[in-house]
């Protein structure tokens, strides 16, 4: 009985069934690598730990308690990133950062050092669409260096990053692992990282 | 509550990146209302009468012109994702979007709906009424398109369908407004206005409401 | 044209040099004129007969009106330069004009309906050129919004430079249109603008306020131009780098990478 | 040539799945003029003399509500990308993309004008010369529309600077319709709809030019 | 003097210079990996190659002639694959390729096949916003089947696909070269492909 889980879980998307019967199960510190061919469900089991899609079946529990019954609780302890930056184009780097800063209650100071961290300080104040694929997701990283979380869900996090932002992500994981948070993230490269969990998915031949 | 402001502020940040695009919105309503003399004449009496219709008609015109950007934008670009991963219901995220849609729309007009009545040589008595009416009937035009933009999200048909029954509903705001402008001008009573209240009240209480199951729907 | 184009050829020091050594003489220029211009308007010149002393906001009235589509096809021309033959300078110069155009407009429509209250007794009457002189108005705000709607300034100033060219072709065509639909439904106005004949006593002060405006015009353009100018060498010497900085190493290895 | 056409009829399968666009657009057409009955207080006799000159501006004002889609979705997917990398020159692109919002939005109004017409007590002899106007007046408006939609490209506030740099501009086509109108109702010769002729050929003619150049611009 | 070639190349983003005297050479049969950090200038180089940026010094040119002029002929002989999939969410997968097969007048019978090789055949009829990352990556792939070009311009290719999916594209590129066309791309990982020219950028450290 760990503390983040699901079991039997059942994901349908549309009317095609994507998995059934599918288990897991994370511990304070762990990290949990989602691997599988495309259009396996990685990104939708993401979703669905993050309470973005209802499982059809199966219930996923946090400290026992399933997700479903506080879901307020549940996303504020949670910090998700997509396939997709959510990086505004017309807003600058730094606005950007500093409005889900103060979006999600983290403390203003909190920008400038993450903009340092991910290697984007220089690019402080040029707006959003100017940013390379490689810029942005390093964006999206920063946005999970604004306040500790407790359960990191990240759908391949390290695509489009270069050699460096691939070690800085690894540092990220260290760190937040340290702290007793959760990673689970999915990625089609074998990121060097110490004893994670591999969930394998195959999806469903339909 | 902070994360509500923070995303109104967003919102005008986008819609108003600098102080020209206000007054772009500002001049938007001047030339669309500026329209209509060159096609029914110059003449001020005819003009003048038709004043509050051609205010109403650049209302809506407004409303929906930025109104499918209102939740695409945030959907396609995954803003949507991370805006509902947070401890903000979504219930005030749609009032928070629909808030910022008629910081962007409605108050303009208000702003404009003078300078208009001017060139359309609105009598003095008619812009009292013009600009109640505006003030009461935009308000709802964005909650109600708002919950509209949240429809088509997905687009799945049963989006597209709903959202005609939305915009006919544009009707009774509209010409409740006109009634008003008559009332106004002493042709009728002054209740459109009483109505027009009531129903901002009702689809505050109401549409946001729909409007998060809506973007809950589109999470599929 | 990628947007570094705009620093890498914004060099025109020749125009630099003429428009210092023109500008004092400008500014000579424009203040003597507008001085004498401003006494024979307000005192050296009759009241009209039939206007009486409000007669004397012609003497602004008129002039910005000309300068103001003076200034329109100043800007039309440059852009159409800047899109043809890529010149930044074009585009320097129609940036720097729109908005003392666009002032001028402004000025001829204010100036025009307080004229208009005492002889309409109306602020705005759907005059023909009262009209494409709005119209004029919109073309010129357009413009100076559409060159700052965009993050990346190159970009607004190739989109505000085709709309100008565009907005000139039909600058005429929106005058012929708007007259005839001003025929068309007859003007409630009896006044006809630029009566058969203006008195000599009243076309001195007209002519010299005429040329003061215009000269004016250069001054503020050549002004802002420069200031542009300054600002677009300074930004280009900020991103300077020396070349051998920036030769990517090129490794060109067979077999397997 | 080929790739013209697949061009538009991509367009238009992608308005009707979407399906919102070419509605609301109607939609907006009859509501807006709906309004006026209510705002004139509904006199026949004026409204009618009234009636094609409302109606010409409110399908010029409902014309440009899906604009500013017209090439954004395409920038933003990467769509954009690929069509300019085509043999087909930009200038056909911008006359595809044009073609098919006429036909997503002018063709619809010219079905919805008649019901227009009916609403606003238009006289028997209004309908042809208003039908007529509106065919020769609303390409004009898909032509400039695209310009203007590729004018602003990648800015803020799309919809609104469209319509407010492309409506100055589009005064002498709504002028000439209206005076097609009196025309038809026997005030006038018919000029007005030779000299419109002439004005869409020009456009025809130009604009495509202007657009891809625009686009080109778009590049940076 | 090789058949595809840039010589004293210099690219500006916005008002930002991006790379200075940068030049790159290929010849028919030949791949060219374009390797570099994020905002190295990596994509904006196949931008340029592409003919969808102007080099701010410079020339580009085919068997000689400068690509700019002739762009026509230029865009006919190229493909062009860049971080954004250009797929569109409410057309079915099959009716997205159709569409760029009638646009780029590609014989109708292609698409089938160039489904089936991607592995997109049982989805033909889903509609591209169902499309998981790496399917969508693969529909993006599938344009360069329609028709043999002789230039493909490649922007990491191969971000978000699988393991089978890498190889597919290594296949796809050997396809290409053995036909003696040329083909350029840009990737953070290292892929197997036999004898590759790498081009390192670093970006100009502004
Ligand atoms: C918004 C209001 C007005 C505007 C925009 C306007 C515009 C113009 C323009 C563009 C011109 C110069 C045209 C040319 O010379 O070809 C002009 C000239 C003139 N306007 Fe106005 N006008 C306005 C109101 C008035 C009013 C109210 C009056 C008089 C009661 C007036 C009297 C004149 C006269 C006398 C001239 C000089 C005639 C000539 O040089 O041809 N204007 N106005
Ligand atoms: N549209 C744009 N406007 C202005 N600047 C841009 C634009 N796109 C990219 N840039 C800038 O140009 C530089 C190079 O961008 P580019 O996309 O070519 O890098 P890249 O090598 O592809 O990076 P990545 O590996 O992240 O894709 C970056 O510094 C970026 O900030
Ligand atoms: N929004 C959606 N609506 C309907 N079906 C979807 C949607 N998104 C994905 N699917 C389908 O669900 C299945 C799983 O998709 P998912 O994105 O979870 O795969 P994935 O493992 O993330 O693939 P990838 O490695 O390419 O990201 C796919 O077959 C896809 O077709
Ligand atoms: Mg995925
Ligand atoms: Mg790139």
């Amino acid at each position: 009985m760990s503390l983040f889980q699901g079991n039997g879980l059942a994901c349908w998307r549309g009317e095609i069934p994507v998995f059934e019967d599918l288990d897991f199960a994370a511990d304070a510190g762990e990290a949990l690598w989602l691997a599988g061919p495309n259009g396996s469900g990685k990104s939708s089991l993401l979703r669905l730990m993050a309470g973005l899609l209802e499982p059809v079946d199966g219930v996923i529990a946090w400290g026992g308690a399933p997700i479903a019954a506080d879901r307020e609780a549940h996303r504020a302890r949670l910090r998700y990133l997509g396939h997709l930056d959510a990086v505004k184009p017309h807003l600058s780097v730094a606005e950007n950062l500093r409005f889900w800063a103060e979006y999600w209650d983290a403390p203003h100071n909190t920008v400038a050092p993450a903009l340092e961290r991910v290697g984007l300080a220089r690019l402080r104040e040029a707006a959003g669409r100017r940013l390379s694929a490689g810029q942005r997701r390093r964006l999206a990283l920063a946005r999970l260096l604004l306040a500790p979380a407790a359960l990191w869900l990240l759908d391949e996090p390290t695509a489009a990053l270069d050699s460096d932002g691939i070690a800085l992500f690894s540092e990220l994981v260290a760190e937040c692992r340290a702290r007793g948070g959760i990673v689970v993230f999915s990625s089609h490269e074998v990121l060097a990282l110490p004893d994670v969990r591999r969930l394998a998915l195959e999806g469903i031949a339909a | 509550m902070s994360g509500f402001f923070a995303l109104v502020r967003r919102d005008l940040r986008l819609g108003l990146r600098q102080g020209v695009d206000a007054l772009v919105v500002v001049l938007f309503f001047l030339v669309a209302g500026a329209l209509f003399p060159f096609a029914i004449g110059p003449e001020p009496e005819r003009l003048s009468h038709l004043a509050g219709g051609i205010a109403l008609t650049v209302a809506a015109l407004a409303a929906l012109l930025s109104l499918d950007r209102l939740y695409q934008t945030d959907y396609e670009d995954g803003s949507l994702d991370q805006l509902a991963l947070s401890p903000l219901p979504l219930e005030l995220l749609a009032l928070a979007k629909a808030l910022a849609h008629w910081l962007l729309t409605g108050l303009p007009l208000l702003i404009a709906a003078p300078i208009l009545g001017l060139i359309l040589r609105l009598p003095e008595a008619g812009y009292g009424p013009l600009l109640l009416s505006l003030a009461l009937s935009t308000p709802i035009l964005s909650l109600l398109g708002g919950l509209g933009a949240a429809l088509v999200l997905g687009a799945r048909r049963g989006g597209v369908l709903i959202t005609f029954l939305i915009l006919p509903l544009y009707v009774p705001v509209l010409v409740l407004g006109a009634a008003g402008l008559d009332a106004g001008l002493g042709v009728g009573g002054t209740d459109p206005w009483l109505v027009l209240g009531g129903l901002d009240i009702a689809a505050l209480a109401l549409t946001p409401w729909a409007t998060a199951a809506a973007l809950r729907g589109a999470q599929v | 044209m990628s947007g570094s184009a705009f620093h890498r050829f914004a060099n025109p020091r020749r125009f630099l040099r003429l428009a210092d050594a023109t500008m004092p003489w400008l500014a000579g220029l424009t203040v003597l004129g507008f001085a004498v211009g401003l006494y024979l308007a307000l005192w050296a010149s009759p009241p009209d007969y039939q206007q009486g002393e409000t007669v004397r906001i012609m003497y602004v009235h008129v002039p910005a009106a000309w300068i103001a589509m003076f200034a329109y096809c100043w800007v039309g021309a440059a852009s159409a330069a800047s899109l043809i033959w890529r010149h930044p300078l074009a585009d320097v110069a129609a940036e720097a004009a729109a908005p003392v155009g666009a002032a001028f407009t402004l000025l001829a429509l204010v100036s025009g309906s307080l004229w208009g209250r005492p002889m309409w007794g109306a602020y705005w009457v759907w005059d023909a050129r009262l009209t494409s002189f709005l119209l004029l108005f919109f073309l010129y705000l357009g413009h100076w919004a559409l060159l700052n709607a965009f993050d990346d300034p190159q970009r607004g100033r190739r989109s505000a430079a085709i709309l100008a060219v565009v907005g000139l072709i039909n600058v005429p065509i929106i005058k012929f249109s708007v007259d005839w639909w001003n025929t068309l439904h007859q003007p409630e106005s009896v006044f006809k603008m630029g009566g058969p004949s203006i008195d000599p006593s009243m076309l001195r002060p007209l002519f010299v306020m005429a040329l003061s405006c215009q000269v004016y015009f250069f001054l503020v353009t050549f002004m802002r131009m420069k200031a542009m100018l300054l600002e677009a060498r300074r930004q280009n010497a900020l991103y300077r780098v020396p070349r051998a900085q920036a030769v990517a190493r090129r490794t060109a290895e067979s077999g397997r990478a």
